[in-house]
This record gives structure tokens, C-alpha cells and sequence, in this order.
């Protein structure tokens, strides 16, 4: 399973043995990490009573999997309306055969799943595609609410075909460029994968990176190969974060970092009242009537309430009149990111349980998680189906019920409601 | 004038088409050999036949790897 | 999401209304209604033996798993019954009669800003959809779920969020919700969460005692089954937000971009998040980047000078 | 697993098809029985039942128009046909184009739905005191025994156990299972194929073949279909009383008992039990319960639901212990001899260990297998449904080298495709070879032609038209030569 190192700092899973936090090369004991004595992951597993390792590796399962949904939990604001361009390298290096089954194929797809989960977690945002090759960065797609543009652009074949160096500056350049029709409620943001070790660029790239922090973009990267210091400072200097994908998996979980929200940190970031239009679904079956966004005909269809014009799907902007229509539903969807669940804490043994069994699923303590352990290998968070064993009680702070692990993880994951609390 | 011959009519590969035809030289079954894949043979000797063919193929085959 | 196949096994998790208050309202006693739930959930296990059943009943207080039951209860046996029916009856029965009895009425945390006639159904489907998630994990093969909530009381808008929160999670389980409104007025959380999920929703008449033929004719088919009969059409709800300052119905609202809530006019300051708004509305300029847009700049520039009309 | 499920189909349907052989009045009086209506909606198909539910409170009749239009346009036929065989099995009855549920059905299966109704209809359970060694788990035990002692026999490796009551070898020599030969009764080809089911298909062809035996005796088959039913619906591991069965009821209880279905302390004792063979009839066959009862015990965390604890009760081998490598060997975590002889039908046995058996298929052992009329689907089948969990997980279940080694050796057997026909040659001129070409393909009936040879091979069928073609030809020529003359 893929080991997350999202929060190097506090992520310090025994059985990661590469994970010495990007921040400083210094270790925790203050010498420098190859100082340090090597960790060997199989120094950790004890054989218990039995004589079997099984019991300690679930456990050490059920904490890395506990470990990983672990996150900020204070109702901080949040920019709900997003503007992000995402950066994709077409250079040469992309062709390396290191992330089956080339790098810019795994790049495709991760950004294929990205782009869906993205506008399915951010009904309202924004997104907008900038590939960059030859020393020159081009613009894929621009800033639109519309999954059905980015993914169309993402299966032209022209992606496939890499070209010289990848040029970050001319990619930031036209990013920024992008961003500032975006207005200033909205969060603005860069995500990049890049393959490449080197950028050539036509200029000073510290005078891109001031610009960069005046216009408030936050910049994060995931980098397929190496930490390379001038990325990684961007990244840092602009409030974004800077990770080295591992693998295919890891690559996924890092890139999908940046679908939930971040916390807006600028005090610059206003609040405004942006209009919407609520469209009515339109599905007169006489004849078929043509949509303004696809132009293709069809029956139903949701009418922009103030043009008049009709759009297929929802979310999306009028292509007429520019009002961006939502239904209820699509904003009810971004609520989670405003309130979201806090952390379960796990449930030591000894303290008094309050629920006999899991308060979720009505699972009995006493008994392994069967489910768990039983759990299909496609399971919905990355690396599933380990877990089961143990008590692995998890108690909700607010209404003090306790869940399984299946539960903690299903509920923060997927549900985003504690059953006790609601 | 149109003759009609009762008999069976054997599709086959032409492998077996030439096995068959090696057989025939023995004693004559076939009645009439209609084109590589197909035999017209007399219906009597086809479970002889049959048999002749599967022990020829055993015979000319040979495990690979044949467990201890 | 695969197809379904014949031979899937399926799960069935029904979530009961128990809200006394409510129910005695209702023209259609909870018993009878009561009664003809059993019978539907006893024809649900007879379609298949690997059928899955789940039975939740939630009232304002307190939301409980009847079926499967903590303590196994001892009921007498009645030889005319079926055995695997009778067990699954006497729990749902015995646990709905100690529940609408109030017996444990204190138990269970009290009532948070959730007033009589209104039950906590967001919590019911949230323990509902944890139990799917259980079963679903821990079984190889794929397994069909979805859910019937039979409902009696009317919404807590208070639930709004969380029950939105419940709907698209289901929705990303692909599991569907079946919803049969006993009385009163429509309930506009639970028409949304049949809609966005692909269920029925049912609203019974109201002496009720057609309820027990229209659950067997449209919430007893499973996935399989829906792929090949018609289901009833619901009629279309329309989406359209109502303002949180007037509970207007809006086409054109004014969202607060920091919480989402929807206003019918202009205001200094967020009613429900107390954010100052900076003095000027955002026109969505991204219309002038757009895609059909990009190769003729006019119309874009039209477009602004459109909206600023609408708003001044 | 689909597979598996279809041969359980196929024995379902059998079971189906001979209900609709049934007349009338037979059927209402099957249908007087709320349990029977119970058992056989269960045999209905998903489509089929949803109808029935429809239908079961609507007191009117509705007409069948109506009912073709619950189904979406594109799966109209499957509709029509699932509302033609519930006519077929009598459960449906239509007059002046309006369809009703069987008044007697639809009373019964509403009572078997709400109880009430026929008091005996589940069984009477048996309140007097019963001997405490009979638990669940040893009737499993019980069951297992005796149904693999029989299957023993047919294996023939029955040396050491006792061979099974001449009812059991009456009922295995009527199915052709077996046959009587010169050294005892050996098994038959469909004896082998028997042996590759699932059990529950397995159950389901001896109650069918019952059935008949039941006819032949003249028995009244109401009254055995009825008790079959009930018995389907009885619950795992509880006392019934026998008083109130027939006579026929009697007799057949002790028959079904020496199968293992039942259980009785001793002949004629006033209770017996049902065994999880019969009682898993009407819960789906084993191998379906099994993943689905560890998730019920998930979803549960008790064993409070029935197909919970059929999990315990499946004998060993329904769990899989089966695994099998790409390269042909085979290794299987058994100790039931059964198991061993099964396997052996197509595997090469090379180590035998108190726990444990390997060896491989080779193409010598699959071909005995073959000649011996299994087919290579139903060897994958068998392996697919005993793999080891270990296996199940992956997809496909088996490595398709192995798969593919198996049909190739199924297909080198008969490389040829014999078939019996007439083989025509020597045509006087083209017209008549063409003339006779083209009726026959007409009739289509040609095997092989050759134009430029004008030669043809029709099937035997096909001759006997065309000779009469050709001697009508024949007469209208002469005619014709007469009248010329």
C-alpha cells in the first residue's frame, strides 16, 4: 500500500523508511538523516504470543489507514469558488517508463480522475488546463465550469507528443495570466505535475514567483522524479506544497491533495455576493432544440433564467450571458468543506465504552472485524482492504459515540456527517 | 445420371485429412475425398476410424514437464 | 458502476418514522402502516434467501437498529409463519412498540433544536448508509443496496445540510433511495433524495390502504429489476433554491461566496456567516474566457454591460 | 459462479417444467398450500416474482396489455415470456384478455406472507421431549455423511462403508446415475457429471427423480410435491412431529431420511429434523450463502440472521479448497475421501499428506476424464467453485492457461466432425445439378457443394425430399417423352 507521505512531519509511519521531511535535512536528533541509525521496517513487527506476525501488521495497518484520513478539522474559511489552472509538462523527460505505463500516460489519467473528482467535490469552481513543452507553455483549455471541456481536450492525441524542455516560467506566466480575470472571492491556484528536472525559462523566474505572491496564487507541484530547489521554493513561497510522487498510487493520493479546498490565509481575499441563476429543467418533448454550450439537439435542457438560453448540464456558465447557473443540490454539495467532521479519536483500551457496539454500523467489538478483513481489494480509499483486528474503537469528540475503523473512514471519507452528531 | 451414395460426410482439418488418407491406403472407406477439409467416407468403419486417428495423435504427442 | 445481474443478491435497509406525534396526526394508524411494512419486508426476504435486510426506526430523540436486534429476542413460535419471517416481524414489532411507548423515551441525547413532528431522519440515514457500507465491503461478491424510508413527519430544516451531505454520499455508492411519504404535506429534503439517487418517491393516500400494493409494485423491484421495468415517473422537482432572508423561490440569487447561502437581494452582510461583503458584485467574468466565446470578443463585452443593467 | 448457477437454473427450471406438465386441478391443489406457494415463487425467475408481488394485492384482474407495458420497450419479449411461463405453471390465469394471480395462489401466498391460513402447512414442530445430541452441528455432520457415503458408492470406493438402501440404488439406477453391470452397479457418464454439481443441483435432481418414482408408484404426487415443499421450508435444526403425514408421507420420510435430507432418532420415532441439505434448498445454494453469510455476521456482528449461521454449517469443501497453478498442478486441502476420489476423475494424484493431496492435470488424466463424457466446462466449473479463497479473489478465478489447455485437449478428441448424409454425384448436365442445388438450399439441407465438380452432400433428411423431387422430375420427363411420341 502506497504510504502516504502528505504531512512528513507528523507522518512518521515506522514502516516508511525514506520519509526524512523535505523541510530540513536535519533529523530528529538534530544530526543529519543519513546520520541517523537506519530504520528497518521489520525491526517493528514482533511475532505476538502465537508465534504469528498477523495481528501487529493489521494493527499497524489500521493506524496507517487511520493516519491518512487524519486532517485539519477547524472550521476554517474555506474558498469554495476556485479558479485553478493545472500544469501539465509535456516534455521530453515525460517519456520515461518509470510510472507505467509512460510518465505523461499516468499523468493523463491521474488528471482524467482528477478533473472528475475535482468538479464533483467543487460543483462551483473552475478549472483551467496549460500544457507546456519546447520552452513554451500552451493553453489546453481555458478557465471554464464545464468537466465535459477538460477531459474532451485531455484525449486530443497531441498530448502524447513531447517536445524539448519544459519552460515553468511561460506555464506561471500564462497560469497568472489566466487567473486575474478570475474574481477576487475566488481562490486562485496552480497545480502542477512535472516530470522534468530542469526549466528553461526566458527570464528571471524570482521576478515571476513576486509576482506569483502579489497576485496571491498558491502554487503546488507534485514532481515525478526528484525535489528540485527552485519548485519546491515556489511552492513554499506562495503558501502551496511541493511533493515526489512514489509511485502510480502515491502520485494519485498527492494530485488529489489539492481537489479538497484550501484554507484561504490571504486577508486580501474578499467576500462578495456573486450571482447565480437557479435554472428550471426544460423538457418540452415536442421538438428537440439545440443547447447553446454543445449546440447539439436535444429535449431536456435547463433554461438560463435571465437569457432565456438553454444549457445541457449543470454546473455550468451560460455561454450566452455568462451568469453561472448552479442547481440547489451543487451547492448543498461543497457544505462539507465548510463544516467538516472532526477527527475521531482512537479509544484506548480502558476507558469506559459507551456503545456496546459500533455506533455506525452496529458491529460488536468482541469480534475481529469481519468486514474489514474480508474488505474487496478495490475499497474505496487507496490502499484498503488491510484493517479489521483489534478493537479499533474511534470515538467522535462532539457526541462521544464510537465507531469502527470501517465506519471513522467511511464517515470522514465519503458521508462527512458523524451519525451521532446530526 | 445422378448416383446417390449413403455414407458420412467428415470435417476435419487437413492434418487429420492426411492421417485419414494414410489410412485409407489399408483398406479402402473413403468414397470420395471432396476437398481438403472434407471426406465423404462409408459410415461402417467411422468408429474405427475415430480411434485409429486418436491413438495416431496420442502416440505423436509428448508431455512437456510431466510431473514426477 | 457494473451491471446489475439476476443472480446479485441485494440489501435492503428500511428506515422506519416512528414519531409518535406525528403519526397521531396521521389518518393512517402507525399499526396499520405498520402491518403493511411487514408484510412488504416479508415479501422483500422472499424473493431472495440472500437477500440482505436491515431495519432502522428513528423518532426525535433517538435513532435504533431493530433488525438485526441487540438481544435476540425469544418470541413463541406461531407454526403458521414462517420461520425466517417470523423472527424479522416480532423484532421490528416489539422494537417500534418500545420505541413509540417512549419507554427508553430519555435515553439517547436529548432533543437538539429539533422540535415535535420532527424526526431525525439525517441520522437515520447516515447509520443506514454506514450499515451498507459494512455489508458491502465485507461481501465478495456485489452486492445491490438500497433503501426504504417510510416517513411521517415533516423536515427539520436544521437536517438540510447534513441530509444533503447523506444524499450525495449515497448517491456515490450508487445506492438507491425509495421514499413513501405517509401524510401531510410533501417533504422537499426526501423529494430531492429520491431524485438525485434514481429512487421512487411515493407519497400514499390518505386513508393509506393502497400503500401495501404501490410498495410491492414499485419499491420491492431490485437494481436488476428496474433495468427492466418502467418506473413510475416522479414528477419533475425543480431545483430552484429558495433565499435563506425570505424563503422566496429564486431563478437569479446572490450566493455569499464564503458560506454558499442563497439571498434574493442585495446585502451588506452575510445573515448567516456575518461576513462583510466588499461593495460590489461579482460579475462572473470567466463568460468572456469561454470557450465559444473566445474567438469573437463582442458579445462578451455585451454580455457585461447586460449584467450590469440586470444589477443596477 | 455464473455457470454453477446456470446448471442450479437448469435444475430449477426441470423442477419448473414438470409442475407445468401438471394439469390443472393438480396445480390448485398444490397451490392450496401456502408453503408449496412459497417454494415455487421461489423458483420463479427475478422478473417473474416482481410480477407475481404486483399482482398479489390487486384485487382486480388487469389486462395483459397493460402488464407487457410495465416492461421498458427493449426488454418487452423477456416480459412476455416470463408472463407465458407463470401462465404455463398455472400461477397466472387469463380470461377475455385480462390477467389474474390464480385465486387459490394468491390467497395462499398472501398467507404465507402474513401467516395464517393452513395451520400444518410449515410443519408441525414436535413439543414432545427430544434427545439433546441433535444439534445443528451435528446434523450437519449427520447430513454430510450419509449424502457423501452415497456419493461414495457411485465413485465406487465404497468398499469399507456399507452400500446405500436399495431405495437410494432404485432412485440412482432409475436417473441413469448408475447402472447395474456385471460386478455390482458402476456409474454412468451423466453418474460422473452428477458428481461435478453443486450439491444443492445435486439434491434437487434426486427429489425430481423422486417425483417420478413417485408416479410410477402411483403415488399421489400432490401430496409428495406438497411434502416436499413443506420440508424445503422447514427450519435447520428443530424437532417436527409426524403425525400428522399420510401414509405415502411416511414412506417418504423414511427414503428422504436414508439420503441424509432427514434425520429420524429411528424408524417410525414420532419426530424427525431436517438437515441443512433440504433447508438450503430454499436459501440458495451453498456456495452463494457462503461469501454472503460472512457478510451477514459483518452486517449483523451476530448470528441473528438465518444465513449467518449456514456459514458453520457448510461442510469444509464448500469454502474452496482448491489451488491450482499455471503450470497444471494442482494442490487441494482435503481430507474427505469423496473429495479425493472426485478429483481424481481428472487429476493426476501425485502426494497424498493426512490434510492435503497435489497433482496435476495432465493431458492423460484430463483425457480419461473426457472419454468418460465430462466435458471440459464442467471441470472448470468444478474448480471454479471449490478454488481456495485464496483463488476467488482474483479474476478470472483460474489462469487462463489452463482454462484454454483444457478445451484444447477437449477439442484435439474430435478432430472430426462426423455427420450422416447422402452424397450425390455424376450430374448429366449443369441445369440439372443447379435445379437440384438450389432446392436444396432451398430446403436447406446442403452440408458440402461443388460447383465446378457438381457434386453435393445433403443430410439424410434432406435425400428423402429430393428423391422425391427427382422421381416426380423423372415422371413429368416421361410424360413428356410419351406425349412427344
Amino acid at each position: 500500500m502506497a504510504k502516504g507521505n502528505k504531512e512528513p512531519a507528523d507522518d512518521e509511519d515506522y514502516i516508511d523508511i525514506d520519509d526524512t521531511g523535505p523541510g530540513d535535512l536535519k533529523g530528529a536528533d538534530g544530526g543529519y538523516a543519513w546520520e541517523e541509525e537506519y530504520k528497518r521496517s521489520w525491526d517493528v513487527i514482533q511475532e505476538d504470543a502465537s508465534g504469528s506476525i498477523q495481528s501487529i501488521v493489521l494493527g499497524i495497518n489500521d493506524q496507517l489507514r487511520h493516519k491518512r484520513r487524519v486532517r485539519d478539522t477547524e472550521a476554517i474559511q474555506r474558498g469554495i469558488i476556485r479558479h485553478v489552472v493545472l500544469i501539465i509538462d509535456q516534455s521530453e523527460n515525460m517519456n520515461l517508463r518509470d510510472l507505467m505505463p509512460t510518465r505523461i500516460q499516468a499523468t493523463l489519467t491521474m488528471a482524467n480522475a482528477f478533473i472528475g473528482e475535482y468538479f464533483d467535490q467543487n460543483p462551483i469552481s473552475q478549472l483551467s488546463i496549460i500544457a507546456t513543452k519546447d520552452g513554451l507553455a500552451e493553453k489546453l483549455t481555458d478557465l471554464s465550469g464545464n468537466p465535459m471541456d477538460h477531459l474532451g481536450a485531455l484525449k486530443d492525441k497531441a498530448n502524447k507528443d513531447l517536445a524539448g524542455e519544459p519552460s515553468l516560467q511561460n506555464a506561471l506566466e500564462l497560469a497568472m495570466h489566466t487567473l486575474k480575470r478570475a474574481p477576487t472571492h475566488g481562490s486562485r491556484e496552480v497545480v502542477c505535475v512535472i516530470g522534468s528536472l530542469t526549466t528553461c525559462d526566458p527570464g528571471d523566474i524570482a521576478q515571476t514567483l513576486e509576482a506569483l505572491k502579489t497576485a496571491q496564487v498558491r502554487v503546488s507541484m507534485v514532481h515525478l522524479a526528484a525535489e528540485v530547489h527552485v519548485f519546491k521554493r515556489i511552492c513554499k513561497e506562495t503558501g502551496g506544497v511541493f511533493y515526489v510522487a512514489q509511485n502510480e498510487d502515491n502520485m494519485k493520493d498527492l494530485l488529489f491533495e489539492n481537489v479538497p479546498p484550501p484554507p484561504i490565509v490571504s486577508a486580501k481575499a474578499t467576500s462578495d455576493m456573486i450571482q447565480m441563476g437557479f435554472p428550471i429543467k426544460a423538457n418540452n418533448a415536442e421538438v428537440p432544440t439545440p443547447c447553446v454550450c454543445h449546440h447539439e439537439l436535444g429535449f431536456v435542457g435547463y433554461i438560463c433564467p435571465r437569457c432565456k438560453s438553454k444549457v445541457c448540464t449543470l454546473p455550468t456558465d451560460c455561454d450566452v450571458c455568462g451568469l453561472p447557473l448552479v442547481s440547489a443540490p451543487h451547492l448543498a454539495r461543497s457544505y462539507h468543506h465548510l463544516f467538516p467532521e472532526e477527527n475521531f479519536k482512537e479509544v484506548v483500551s480502558g476507558d469506559m465504552a459507551v456503545d456496546s457496539t459500533c455506533f455506525g454500523c452496529g458491529a460488536v467489538w468482541a469480534e475481529p472485524l469481519v468486514a474489514a478483513a474480508a474488505a474487496a481489494p478495490d475499497t474505496s480509499e487507496p490502499g484498503g482492504g488491510g484493517g479489521g483486528g483489534g478493537p479499533g474503537k474511534y470515538r467522535c469528540p462532539r457526541c462521544k459515540h464510537d465507531y469502527c475503523l470501517e465506519c471513522d473512514i467511511f464517515i470522514h471519507e465519503t458521508l462527512h456527517n458523524c451519525p451521532g452528531c446530526v | 445420371m445422378i448416383k446417390a451414395v449413403k455414407g458420412t460426410l467428415i470435417e476435419c482439418d487437413p492434418a487429420a485429412r492426411e492421417v485419414l488418407l494414410k489410412l485409407n491406403t489399408k483398406d479402402q472407406f473413403i468414397i470420395e475425398d471432396l476437398d481438403n477439409t472434407h471426406l465423404f467416407i462409408n459410415s461402417t468403419h467411422l468408429e474405427r476410424v475415430q480411434r485409429a486417428l486418436d491413438e495416431l495423435m496420442n502416440s505423436n504427442t509428448y508431455e512437456v514437464g510431466a510431473p514426477p | 458502476m457494473s451491471e446489475p445481474l439476476e443472480s446479485d443478491p441485494s440489501l435492503l435497509v428500511v428506515v422506519l418514522d416512528v414519531n409518535a406525534s406525528a403519526w397521531s396526526k396521521s389518518p393512517l394508524t402507525v399499526g396499520n402502516a405498520l402491518q403493511q411494512m411487514v408484510i412488504f419486508i416479508n415479501a422483500y426476504l422472499a424473493l431472495k434467501p440472500e437477500n440482505n435486510l436491515v431495519v432502522l426506526a428513528a423518532n426525535k430523540r433517538e435513532c435504533k437498529c431493530l433488525y438485526p436486534a441487540d438481544r435476540t429476542t425469544t418470541i413463541e413460535r406461531d407454526i403458521r409463519v414462517y420461520e425466517q419471517f417470523r423472527v424479522v416481524d416480532a423484532t421490528v414489532l416489539s422494537g417500534v412498540q418500545s420505541m413509540l411507548s417512549g419507554a427508553e423515551a430519555m435515553v439517547g441525547d436529548p432533543n437538539l433544536g429539533i422540535e415535535e413532528g420532527q424526526t431525525l431522519m439525517s441520522r437515520a440515514l447516515s447509520r443506514a448508509l454506514c450499515h451498507i457500507h459494512r455489508v458491502v465491503e465485507g461481501t465478495k461478491s456485489k452486492v445491490w443496496s438500497r433503501m426504504l424510508v417510510l416517513s411521517a413527519a415533516d423536515d427539520a430544516p436544521r437536517e438540510y445540510i447534513s441530509l444533503m451531505n447523506t444524499i450525495f454520499a449515497a448517491q456515490r455508492m450508487g445506492v438507491l433511495i425509495d421514499i413513501c411519504k405517509v401524510f401531510g404535506g410533501d417533504s422537499v429534503f426526501l423529494q430531492q433524495a429520491a431524485e438525485i439517487t434514481g429512487g421512487n418517491y411515493l407519497k400514499v393516500d390518505t386513508n393509506g390502504e393502497s400503500m401495501l400494493q404501490t410498495l410491492m409494485f414499485t419499491c420491492l423491484a431490485d437494481h436488476y429489476t428496474r433495468e427492466v421495468l418502467v418506473a413510475p415517473t416522479n414528477e419533475t422537482i425543480d431545483f430552484r433554491a429558495t433565499c435563506f432572508c425570505h424563503k422566496r423561490v429564486v431563478d437569479i440569487g446572490y450566493v455569499c461566496s464564503v458560506c454558499l447561502s442563497i439571498f434574493c437581494e442585495l446585502a451588506p452582510v452575510c445573515s448567516t456567516c456575518q461576513t462583510k461583503f466588499s461593495f460590489r458584485i461579482a460579475r462572473s467574468e470567466s463568460a468572456q474566457s469561454n470557450g465559444v466565446l473566445k474567438q469573437s470578443p463582442k458579445p462578451a463585452a455585451a454580455t457585461v454591460a447586460m449584467s450590469s443593467l440586470t444589477l443596477s | 459462479m455464473a455457470t454453477q448457477m446456470g446448471s442450479e437454473e437448469e435444475f430449477k427450471s426441470t423442477i419448473a417444467e414438470y409442475l407445468e406438465s401438471l394439469p390443472a386441478q393438480f396445480c390448485r391443489r398444490v397451490f392450496s398450500n401456502p408453503a408449496a406457494c412459497l417454494a415455487i415463487f421461489r423458483l420463479l425467475s427475478t422478473v417473474g416474482k416482481h410480477l407475481v408481488m404486483s399482482m398479489l394485492y390487486l384485487d382486480s384482474a388487469i389486462k395483459l396489455q397493460d402488464v407487457y407495458q410495465w416492461a421498458k420497450p427493449d426488454h418487452q419479449p423477456l416480459v412476455r415470456s416470463k408472463v407465458h411461463q407463470l401462465r404455463k405453471l398455472q400461477i397466472l390465469t387469463e380470461e377475455r384478455g385480462n390477467v389474474s394471480l390464480s385465486p387459490v395462489f394468491r390467497e395462499q401466498l398472501r398467507n404465507a406472507l402474513t401467516g395464517g391460513g393452513d395451520f400444518s402447512s410449515f410443519g408441525i414442530p414436535f413439543t414432545g421431549a427430544v434427545s439433546g445430541r441433535v444439534s445443528k452441528k451435528w446434523l450437519a455432520s449427520y447430513a454430510n455423511d450419509r449424502w457423501e457415503a452415497i456419493l461414495h458408492f457411485m465413485v465406487g470406493h465404497s468398499a469399507d462403508a456399507e452400500p446405500p438402501s436399495e431405495s437410494v440404488r432404485g432412485i440412482l439406477r432409475m436417473s441413469r446415475l448408475m447402472e447395474d453391470s456385471a460386478e455390482g452397479m458402476k456409474i454412468t457418464n451423466s453418474g460422473f457429471q452428477f458428481l461435478l454439481q453443486d450439491p444443492s443441483s445435486q439434491v434437487w435432481t434426486v427429489l425430481l427423480q423422486y417425483l417420478r418414482l413417485a408416479e410410477m408408484q402411483e403415488m399421489d404426487v400432490v401430496e409428495v410435491l406438497n411434502f416436499m415443499f413443506q420440508l424445503v421450508s422447514l427450519q435447520l435444526g428443530r424437532p417436527y412431529s409426524t403425525e400428522a403425514l399420510t401414509r405415502n408421507q411416511q414412506k417418504m420420510l423414511a427414503e428422504l431420511c436414508s439420503f441424509g435430507l432427514l434425520y429420524q432418532d429411528s424408524v417410525g420415532a414420532p419426530q424427525f429434523y431436517p438437515t441443512h441439505l433440504i433447508t438450503s434448498l430454499s436459501s440458495g445454494s451453498a456456495s452463494h450463502s457462503a461469501p454472503l453469510s460472512t457478510s451477514g455476521s459483518a452486517a449483523t456482528g451476530r448470528s441473528a440472521i438465518p444465513a449467518a449461521s449456514k456459514g458453520e454449517l457448510a461442510k469444509p469443501s464448500d469454502q474452496g479448497f482448491i489451488i491450482l497453478e499455471t503450470n497444471c498442478r494442482v494442490y487441494a486441502y482435503t481430507q474427505s475421501a469423496l473429495q479425493i476420489a472426485i478429483l481424481n476423475l481428472f487429476v493426476h494424484l501425485v502426494n497424498r499428506f493426512p490434510n492435503f493431496i497435489t497433482g496435476a492435470l495432465t493431458r492423460d488424466s484430463v483425457r480419461r476424464a473426457l472419454s468418460r463424457g465430462i466435458t471440459a466446462d464442467q471441470i472448470i466449473t468444478f474448480l471454479t467453485t471449490h478454488a481456495h479463497p485464496q483463488m476467488q479473489g482474483r479474476t478470472p478465478v483460474l489462469p487462463i492457461t489452463v482454462t484454454d489447455q483444457i478445451r484444447l485437449w477437449e477439442q484435439e478428441r474430435n478432430r472430426l466432425r462426423p455427420t450422416a448424409a447422402y452424397f450425390y454425384k455424376d450430374f448429366g448436365q449443369k441445369a440439372e445439378y443447379e435445379r437440384m442445388f438450389k432446392y436444396a438450399q432451398d430446403i436447406g439441407v446442403i452440408l458440402w457443394a461443388s460447383n465446378e465438380k457438381r457434386q453435393l452432400v445433403v443430410t439424410r433428411q434432406g435425400h428423402a425430399k429430393i428423391a422425391e423431387l427427382v422421381k416426380s422430375q423423372r415422371a413429368a420427363a416421361a410424360a413428356a417423352a410419351a406425349a412427344a411420341k
